[in-house]
This record gives C-alpha cells, structure tokens and sequence, in this order.
C-alpha cells in the first residue's frame, strides 16, 4: 500500500503547508454539506415523522415512492436545479447558479428523500405507547411529536449524519450546480474529480483522506455532544 | 351530570370487535371497577375513555357534550382526563422528568413542576427514586411511578389500567387509598380496571362488567372447562370428577364449559354430621372467606387433587351458624338449577 | 459473445468520443478487421495515466508535449500523427471585449482580459486547458505560475471540468471559452436546446489541435494486446482511415482534417 | 442433587447493587414462591437463575455443575431451564408460531410441534386464538401465551415472573393449577414470584424473601408511613389516627414508617360487649379471612375513613371462637410489643 | 416544466423503440447494483448486528469510525480499488478493472457501512426482551440473531433499500471501475453522465427516468413480497 503511504503523506503535507487556498475549499465544503444537512433534517425529519405516526390512504405507495427517490441520480437532479436556476429558467433571475447556494439546493433534494425515509424507520419502530403516553398526560400534537422524536433520537441522528456523510461526499450535484470553481465553489469533492481528472492520484486521494478526518471530526463532536445518554441504548 | 356517555359505541380491530356497548352512563365524582375476563375490553374500552381511540362506530359524549374526535377539540378534553396503562411505559429520561411531564405540558412553572412531582412522587413511596433513569425501574416501580406521573396532571378523570398488578402489598394498599382519597377528598372520578373482584368491591362505588366487548352481568364465576357425559345420569366431570347428577343433558365431549352459580352452592362444615362423600355431595376446603356488599364470598378448593377453585356466595348469618374457617374441611352441594353448560364452539 | 482476441481497451479524450467520431469510425474499423474496441472516454490526464499504468491498450489524445513525453518515458511504442481539428474561441454575438478584430488569438485573449469580459477556463490540465495556457502566454497579459492570468477576480472561472460544462457555463455567464470546434457544433446545432453563443474567433494557427495514437509498449506491459493497437493505429493512418476520418461530418460540417505524416 | 447453588452472587446496575445474596441452595423437583417488594431484585434474580444474566460477582451452580458462563456452554442449559418474563413480549407473528418456537429450536419435527404448541395452548385456554397475530394481544392474554409458550419447551425448571398478574380469576386458578401439577405430575421445578401471599402460601412448599436485593425474612407486613409524635404518651399516628399508647419514644416528624407484627395483633368481635372505642382500642372491619399452613390471615380496615389494611395472622381456634365473619365490625388491640418503628433516612 | 414533458417522452420513446443497447445498459446497471447490494448486506448486515448486539470496550469508538465511512468519497473508493485492480496492483494480474467486477468491488466498499450503520440502528432499537425471550426458548446464537433480525425486519430491509438505492444510481464509480465501456459496463448512470457532458440534456434525464422506473419496479416487488405485514408497525 505504497499508494496509500504516500497519500497520507501527501495530505499531512497539504494540511501543514497551512495553503489557504485548500483552507477555503474545507471551509466551502463543511459549509455546504452542514447547510444542506440542516434544511433537508428541518424538511425531511417532519416529513417521515408524519408519514411514520399517521394513517391514510395510499401510505405504503408513499413510502414506495420515497424508497424509490433515494435512487434519485445525481444528475437528474442536477439537470433540474440547473433547468430552473439557468438564466432561462423560470428562477434564472435570482443568478443563484454555480453559487454555493445552487448546491445546497441540490444536495437538499438528493438527501431529503434520504432523511424522510430513515425517520419513517426510526419512528415506526418506536413503541405506540410513547405516543399515547405522551397524549394522556396532555401533551399538544407537537408536544406529541417531540416526545416520541425523543425516543426516536438515536434512529434520527443517526439519519443526519448519513445525510451529511452523503453530501459531503457528493460529487455529481457540487459539480453540476457548484461549477467547481476555483476560490468560489470547489469543494474538497470536485477538486478531488479535478485531480483524478488530471491523473494526480495521490492529490485526490490526500483530498480525500483530508475530507474523511473532517467528517471524523464532525462526528466526535456528534458523540462528544450526544453525551452519556449516548451508550444507553 | 354524567361524566361519560356512551351510545352504540364499538370498535373493531380487523374481524374482531373488540368492543360493542350499546349503552353506558359513568356518573360523576364516582369510582366505579371495570371487571371482566382477559380479553374482554376493558384496556380497550379505557383507552376510548381516555380519548385516546377513536371508536370506530358510535357516540361518546364526554361530561356533557359530545367528542367530536378532531385533533384540535381533543387536546382540551383530554387535559381533564389521565390514563395509567396496563403496562405503563417510562420517556427514556429521569423519574422526576416523568412525573413532571404533566404539569410541564400545561405550562405550569418549573418550580411548580417539581414540586407536584416530587408530592406525587412521595404518595407512592417512590419519592428517593426520583433521579433514577425512569426506564429501567423494576415493574411494580414503573406502574407506580406512572401512578403518580397521572396524578401531577391534576386530572378530573383518572382512569387506571390494573393499577395494582405487579405492585407489592404494601403499596397496594397505598394505591387503594390513593384511589380512595381522591374520590372522597379531591372529588375526583375514577374508573380502574382489575381482576381482584374483592378489590372492586371495596374500592368501588359502581362496577361495570364486560364479557366479549359487551356490557354484562357480573362475570359467570366458577367456570369450567369439563367434560359431560351422559352415564348413570352423570351430568359434567370437573377436574375427572363428576360434580352433580340431574336430568340427561345432551351429550358433548371435550371443550364444554360448565358454571356453576356461586349463590347456588351450599356449605356445610363436616362437623354437622354429614357422611363422607356420596353421589351429589362433593368435599372441598375453605381458602378464603371475604365481605361483599350482602354477600360473604367463599373461595374453595374442590379438586380432587386440589387446586380446582370454586366460589360461593354465602349469606353473612350461614357462614356464621356454621362457624366455617378457612382452613375447614367442608361439604358442599349444588342446588338443582346450579349449573349452566356452554356447548363447544362449532 | 465476441471472442475474446479480437478486444482491445483504448482511452480516449471525451471529445473523439462525445463528437460521434468514434461512432462512425469504429464500425469500419470492425469491417475492416474484425476487431472490437473497448472505449473509455476521460480527460487527457486520466487517459495518459490509464496508458502509464498498462491498464489499456491504445490512448488517443490530443496533448502533444506529454504524448511525447509519454512515449519517450517508454510507455507507448509511437505516436502516429492522426489528425487534427481546431480551437475557437467562443463568445457572446455582441463581443462586449471586441475580439473580432484581434489580429491573432494571442492578442484576442488580452482583450478579453482587458475587458474583464467573463473567460471560463477548463482548467483540469486537459488538452484544451494546455493551449489555453499557452495562449494566456501569447497575449503577454501576465500569468502566475499556474499559468492563469494574474488579475483574474471576478471574470475569470477556472471551473476544472470537461468542454461541455464549460460551453454551458459560458453560455450561462455570457462570456468567452477557448473550445474544441466538434463540442461546440455539437452544442451548437446538435441538441435540441438553443445554444446562444457564436464562434467569435478562429483560423489561427495557434489554435491547431493535433490529435495522436499511441501503442502501448508491449515491452513496459506484456500483457498489452499489441498487435491489435498497432493494428488499429496503422488502420487509422492508412489511407483507408485517413479517408473514414477526413469524411466524418457534424451537423453538415467536416470536424476532422487527416493529419497522418 | 440440588437444583442451583449461589455463593456471593451479586448483581450491579452502576451505582446500584439489585441483588446481593451471599448463599443460596435450591432443591429438586419443588415449587418455590419467591416474595419481596417492589424493586427487591426478584427479576434480577430470575434472570440469573435462567441463565440469561452473568452476576456481576459469584458463582453460580446449576444442576451440580458450576456455570462458566460462556456462551457456548450456556446453551445446553438453557435448554434446561425456561423463564417467563415479568412484561413478557411475543414475536410478532402468529401465537401458534410463538407457542411452537421452543421445540422448533430443539429441532424438533413440524407435526410434534404444532400437536405440543396446541395442547399447550390448551392448557391455558388460548387454542382458539393459536392463528392471531401474537403481539396484538391483551395484557392477559399475551401472559396465559407466553406461560404457553415455555410449557411448549417441556424444561426441567419453570420460571415464572408474577404469572398471574393480569391473568382474570378464572385463569388464574388455570395458571395456579398447572403449576400445581407440573410439580407433582411432571417432577419439574418451579420458581415463580409473586405479590400475593395467599398463592404462595397454597402452591409453593418453600418461600424465598428478597428485600433490598438480599435474603430477608418474611417482609414486614403491616407497614405505614406515620407520624410518630411525642404527646400525652401517644405514639403513633397512622391515617391521622393514633393507633398505640407506650413508653416515650423519639419524636420523628413526617418520613417514618410503622410495621406491626401481625401475629401480634388481638381481635374480638364486638358483640363480646367490649365497648365502644377507647384508647389502645381500635375499630376496624374484616374484609377477608384466608387459611395459611398454621395460621389465618385476617385482613381488616383499620382506617377511620376506610381503606388502611392492617393483616393479623390468628390461630385457627381463635377465629372460630371469636365467630368472626368478614363484614364483621370488630375491635383490635395491639401487644406492647407489636410496634417496630424505623426513622426517617437521614 | 417543459424540460419534464420532453424527458418524460423521450423516456416513453427509449423504452418502446425497444433499443437492445438501452435494454443491455439496464441489464447492466441492475445486475452490477443487485450484486453489490447483496454482498454488502450479506456482510454489513452481520456485521451491524454484532456491533449493536455485543458490548465490548470501544463500541462508541467503532460506530463513530461507521459513520465517518458513510462519507467515504467515490474518488478515493474509486481510486484504491483502481491502485489494487489496476495492471500494477497486487490483483492485476485478474484482469478485473475495467469491468463490471471492479464496479461491484468499488460499490460494496461504498455501502459496507451504510448497510452495517443502518442495521445498528435498526438493531439497538429492537426491544431487549425479544433477545431474551429467543434465548430462554433455547435458541442458539444464530438462532437468537434470527429472531432479533425478524422483529427488525423493517429497518433492516429500509437499509437494503437504500443501499440498492445509493448504488443504482452511484456514477463515480461505476465510471472510474467500469470504464463506462459501451456494451460491457456501461450503466444508466455512467450513459447518463455520457450524454450530460455530451449536452443531451433530455437524453440524460430520459434516462435518469427509466432509472426511476427500474428502481420503482423493484421496490414495488419488494413491497409485494413483505406482504401483508408490511402495513403491519
Ligand atoms: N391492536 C389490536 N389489534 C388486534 N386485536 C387487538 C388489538 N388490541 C386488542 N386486541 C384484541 O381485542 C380484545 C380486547 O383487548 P383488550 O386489551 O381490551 O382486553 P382486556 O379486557 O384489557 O384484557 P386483559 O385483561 O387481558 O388486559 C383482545 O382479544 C385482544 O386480543
Ligand atoms: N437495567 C437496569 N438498570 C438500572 N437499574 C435496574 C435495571 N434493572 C433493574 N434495576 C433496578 O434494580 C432493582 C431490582 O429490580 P428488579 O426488577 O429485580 O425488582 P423486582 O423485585 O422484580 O421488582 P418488581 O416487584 O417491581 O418487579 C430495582 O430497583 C430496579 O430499579
Ligand atoms: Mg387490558
Ligand atoms: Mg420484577
């Protein structure tokens, strides 16, 4: 694992050499991911909760439709926000494309799906008596939901870091919608494509290794803030 | 004013229907027992009460106007009334967090919170308990614990799902008297659910009996499973001993069931000179002799191999005149019209 | 199935493949010999490097300078001269930077810096990226080491992706991009979406985009199907393919101009 | 041979030590009630004896042969030995599937153990419900299924987790009485705990106390929380009421508790001409009258407005002299040494 | 939304001209997505098991490195299996890159831990009583994992779900390992990125559309096939 040697390496070297342009492109990334993982778990947490604790018609076909957007490709996407956002299209007017801001709608649509989906298994599995527990003793329908969120809350952090594992891992759509431009929108995801591109192997992968310490990092502050509860269950 | 109403109320769980009452009244500042045989209704027809589950046909009308069902009218309603669970569950956090969950949803004051809590806390001798994690508490811990997180709440109506089951005798007496109290003291109206029909009795100023979802007479006691025979005039085997000879009956094998009725039984202690066993005359021994509101109850084991318990229903001046204790060696016979004999099902 | 001798992996520039050339050309290939070719499009970089790590047969790039030193590193036996297309130099119909009137590409890149009219560089050291650069050199505007023009803030976009999405950005910006000629009559004319921006700029010789064929060295790699890539570059410079090429037209205009030597 | 042997076996929950029992022997072949109040470590204790649960600390021996617990070893020993849990949960698929879950891991044939599972299911009166979804049970429904289901498993040993709370009455007997017989029929062991004294005393011929996580003696019945007060001589007050004059004690406000001794409680009927109350009289009511091995257990309610139980254990003798009958007003008096007073926790 | 009408209809058109190119590229992605789906669930899903199931020292540890993985980036996928499989790998001499192996190889790498996290989850949330109950019925320890996976169920086939759906629709991958060769292991998505650089736009979405409706189908049947205890919690 030469390779692999040498990346490390490689990425060592980047982070001391303190070059603020790589800085910029951690900072645009963490930026984007957090946000993107922010909007769709306040769409998409409510989202599953409801089609979790409801009952109506159609609800199986809801969830079919849902696990079958988690197949939602990249580029599909992409091409959509970009046929709404180009100056053509109908938000054209706002110049939001190749801005940080058309990824992050972007990656909001490729995780929602994602983030509603998990809450629906995290929600379902919660005993039904948490629910009427909560009602008998007075609770409000919100009061309710955040009672039974509570319990579910293992099942749901765990369904947002998978949202931002996966965007901040996600290339197509910062790619697409971002333009990858240098000093603006290049995310430590395309500028990892920029250099495989190239042929720079080991810089792509040093990229990468650099990316995977953020999202470690991310995480420890995850478990470090979840606290003792954390191992209970 | 009756505090519930209920009219051709029913709800069904796919084919099963789990509860049928055309109609009941609840009066108010009252506590009244829910009886009835596993199974039959009654954590189902609480829940309704509780506003809990919609009925799937009929009305309910809830102190004096009809519930209508819709989230939004619901949440007033459901503030005057608590339900303690069969099983009650704990939020996965402190005891005290529990208990002042009520309060802290009707937006009362942090230190009014835990005050009530820690007051309600020490009415069930759970008042130390209050900082432990509320879900890993024992069973008989939890259901008390979830005795006074309903009471914090305040409510007018406390409906409480077998409220002693698991918790040990001295804190039974201790949720006796906190039924009790409330009824008396705090004009509160209460309705619990239990298998103790001794429990009923004293606690209990009304009772409601449910078999199969519907409203019923006071539960067939001393039923049987039993085979019946038609040989020699033998009429049923109880526990392969035969209890009773009467007129031939038609003739069934295994999965009848037999009653016999607790106020057709009569005792006599061996000591008044009655033989040993004979045809009709079956020995038994006294286990328990309880007071009922006319009645004197007499719990009796009967099987030839003991543990085939039988109840009679005794006038106070019989158990008195034969001097019966548990403990006693007695007689018993069945008057004529005892039994009632449930065919298998087809 | 195919049998298995008759395959051989080539790695190509996106442009042979996304202009249809490689559609047309292949099947006569086939014809002629029988074999099938196995083809992964990538950027030049990527393409060389699949060549440097023996993983395919036969690279077909268009980057003169490293195809060279590719072949003097040992890792291609030759590089035939294939054939060669041109660069232009597209732009917004209204010419906010006035380019037209550039006596040469070198000095049409200087206006546009001076105009600080939007420029979208491929910038992913592609083919297209290395000429790029050369022609930043030419205008004499100064460049940093990256070869990239010192006071780029605010118009100049270096966007490290392939020809397509840097039409499509330019288009979107409004502003110039140094194009191959068969992306830009495919965007131009060859999809169903309008595509608003015109060749402003071509015909120099600077803007000459030679494309090559190189072998994998059978000696570097054993395991290389090098009878067949030699076949297929020998094919390709013959007057057979000569002809296949110097054919091949899109959208009603020849791509593709012979350039075997 | 007997059947488990703990030495120093200790359980702990962080900070919390459930169960701490320095030697325990249990022998072959016999029903055992295991007793003690709420949070006592009787689960904690079953789960050890069912080998689901490594101590914390000790050694436990089953069958003669010290447990490693390793979970290699675990497992034909589990095959032994079966628990019911306390809250028991079904699988979520049918209850003839759950029945039939134990022999179908013992590999047992399909047709065996569809006949087992439904003779089981017999048992305990549930075969009609053997193709319902299993966890959409009633409390006591899903209690009677799981007693079912580890019959089904035909152990050695039988563990029992309060198996007839939730049950109705009718089951109850029907629970009461398998254990009965699988004692004396099957030679099987059986431990099971309970809240009820009266079933342990019928079904069990040894009795195990918890209290505290330890081996206790038989728990202190009778126990209130009181005020105990230093005025004119009185001693204690129970349910606002004094209920003993003696000597001066130490003044305790609210947070004390005091037990009586039940055997040493004096009860006599109140046609006797004892007149009406005075001080160290009490009135009071019997409620029930209920045979134990050498005593009888009468409970009576001692409280001015109704519902503080007091129990008094009396010779059978006394009782019948005394014709007391429930329902009966009589008048107690309590030993000078009945009393036992504990302090607050400081 | 005319951009939707005309993909939608050149989706129709794709499918009916009954292009056997079309068919195969469908045949492909299916095939190579089914595969890594179920290599990884027939690892990640034990796996995920044992780590929610034991406890041991680190566990905290081990699910926090888990869910660093989720944001494992293609590229640097893409590229180790690249650095093995590539002529000068230690597996070069199998011939493998370049085909529809390597992709399965990259893609099991990708969703190992989304399948192995998702199963934690869907596992620690499983009553512990039903563990219990499995062992005092005499179930052995494959037995006991039986039982606890079954009450699981719907978590553990939502992670199924989901990592079928991350792979169907995964490029970077797919294009890195499979080379997006015509007629060998080109996929949906590979054509898809193909004609979006090519500026196909509508072909891509046209495409991006079957690949909606492959995954759609699939779900349906796996819906068809929980049967009726899928409307069950
Ligand atoms: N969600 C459900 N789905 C299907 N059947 C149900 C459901 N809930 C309850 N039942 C069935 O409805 C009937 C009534 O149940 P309920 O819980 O009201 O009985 P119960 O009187 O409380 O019994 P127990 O004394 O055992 O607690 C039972 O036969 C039960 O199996
Ligand atoms: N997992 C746990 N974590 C922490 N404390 C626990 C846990 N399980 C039990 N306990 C505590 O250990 C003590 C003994 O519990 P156990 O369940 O054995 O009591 P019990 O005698 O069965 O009580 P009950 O009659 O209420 O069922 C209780 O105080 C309980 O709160
Ligand atoms: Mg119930
Ligand atoms: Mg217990």
């Amino acid at each position: 694992m030469d390779f692999l040697t040498k990346s490390l390496a490689e990425a060592a070297g980047m982070l001391a050499s303190l070059d603020p342009e790589l800085y910029f492109i951690v900072y645009v990334s963490l930026k984007v991911a957090l946000v993107s993982t922010l909007i769709a778990s306040a769409a998409g947490v409510p989202l599953g909760f409801f089609i979790a604790i409801r009952k109506f018609r159609g609800k199986r076909g809801v969830i079919t439709v849902l696990n079958t957007l988690l197949a939602l490709p990249t580029v599909v996407i992409g091409l959509f926000v970009y046929a709404l956002l180009s100056r053509q299209g109908a938000l054209g007017s706002l110049g939001l494309l190749y801005t940080p801001a058309a990824i992050v709608t972007g990656q909001v649509i490729l995780i929602l799906p994602w983030v509603a989906a998990f809450t629906v298994s995290a929600v379902s599995r919660i005993d039904e008596r948490y629910r009427r527990t909560a009602m008998t003793l007075g609770a409000g329908p919100f009061q309710t939901a955040f009672a039974i969120l509570r319990e579910a809350r293992f099942g749901i952090i765990g369904a947002v870091i998978a949202a931002f594992g996966r965007v901040i891992a996600e290339i197509g759509i910062a790619m697409m919608l971002g333009g990858n431009i240098k000093g603006f929108t290049r995310t430590m995801t395309t500028a990892m494509a920029l250099e495989h591109n190239k042929g720079e192997f080991v810089l792509a992968v040093a990229l990468g290794i650099i990316l995977l310490a953020v999202s470690l990092a991310m995480n420890i502050l995850l478990q470090l803030a979840q606290g003792r509860y954390g191992e209970d269950r | 004013m009756t505090l519930y109403d209920l009219t051709l109320v029913q709800v069904q769980f796919g084919a099963l229907r789990a509860l049928d009452i055309d109609r009941l009244s609840l009066p108010e500042n009252s506590a009244c027992a829910l009886l009835g045989p596993n199974g039959s209704g009654k954590t189902t027809l609480l829940h309704v009460l509780a506003l809990l589950r919609p009925p799937t046909r009929g009305a309910v009308s809830f102190m004096g106007e009809p519930v209508s069902w819709r989230e939004k009218t619901l949440l007033p309603l459901r503030r005057k009334v608590v339900l303690v669970d069969q099983h009650p569950i704990m939020f996965s956090t402190t005891v005290i967090k529990n208990v002042s969950y009520g309060p802290k949803m009707r937006g009362e004051s942090r230190s009014f919170q835990k005050r009530i809590a820690l007051e309600c806390l020490d009415r069930v001798g759970m008042k130390e308990y209050a900082d432990r994690p509320a879900h890993r508490l024992s069973g008989g811990e939890t259901q008390r614990v979830a005795i006074a997180r309903a009471l914090a709440c305040g409510p007018r109506v406390l409906l409480l799902d077998e409220p002693t089951a698991g918790v040990d005798i001295e804190n039974q007496s201790v949720v006796e008297k906190i039924i009790f109290d409330l009824c008396s003291e705090k004009n509160m109206s209460i309705l619990f659910s239990t298998h103790n029909p001794i429990q009923a009795e004293r606690l209990a100023r009304s009772k409601i009996y449910l078999s199969a979802g519907r409203l019923a007479a006071p539960a067939a006691e001393n039923r049987f499973p039993a085979r019946v025979l038609q040989q020699n005039g033998l009429l049923a085997l109880i526990d392969n001993r035969e209890i009773h000879t009467g007129p031939p009956p038609e003739i069934f094998s295994t999965g009848s069931f037999v009653s016999i009725d607790p106020e057709k039984i009569r005792v006599y202690a061996n000591a008044r000179g009655n033989s040993g066993p004979r045809n009709g005359w079956l020995a038994a021994k006294v286990l328990q002799i309880s007071a009922e509101t006319d009645r004197i109850r007499v719990v009796l084991d009967a099987g030839k191999a003991g543990g085939t318990l039988l109840t009679a229903l005794l006038k106070a001046g019989d158990v008195r005149q034969n001097r019966i204790v548990p403990g006693d060696s007695v007689q018993i016979t069945l008057d004529p019209d005892a039994l009632r004999i449930e065919k298998p099902p087809a | 199935a195919e049998a298995d001798d008759k395959i051989l992996t080539m790695s190509t520039t996106t442009s042979t493949e996304a202009s249809g050339l490689l559609d047309y050309l292949l099947p006569e290939f086939y014809a002629d010999t029988g074999i099938t070719v196995r083809v992964m499009a990538k950027g030049t970089g990527a393409a060389l490097r699949d060549g440097m790590d023996g993983n395919v047969d036969i690279i077909f790039v268009h980057d003169e300078v490293r195809e060279k030193q590719f072949v003097d590193d040992g890792f291609g036996t030759k590089r035939y001269y294939v054939m060669y297309n041109n660069f232009v130099i597209v732009g917004p119909e209204s010419d906010p930077a006035n380019i037209r009137e550039a006596k040469n590409s070198g000095e049409a890149f200087a206006r546009i810096a001076a105009a600080h009219t939007p420029f979208v560089s491929r910038g992913d050291d592609s083919g297209t990226h290395a000429r790029e650069k050369q022609l930043w050199t030419a205008s004499g505007v100064s460049t940093t080491n990256a070869g990239e023009p010192a006071d780029s803030k605010g118009w100049y976009f270096a966007i490290g992706q392939g020809m397509g999405v840097a039409l499509i950005f330019a288009l979107e910006k409004d502003g110039y991009v140094l194009s191959d000629r068969g992306t830009y009559l495919h965007y131009k004319h060859g999809r169903s979406e309008p595509y608003d921006l015109e060749v402003i700029y071509e015909g120099d010789d600077m803007l000459k985009n030679p494309y090559g064929v190189i072998p994998v060295s059978p000696e570097k790699f054993p395991h290389v199907r090098y009878d067949l890539a030699d076949t297929f570059a020998k094919w390709l410079v013959s007057e057979r393919g000569q002809e296949v090429i110097g054919s091949y037209q899109l959208h009603g205009h020849p791509l593709f101009f012979p350039d075997a030597r």
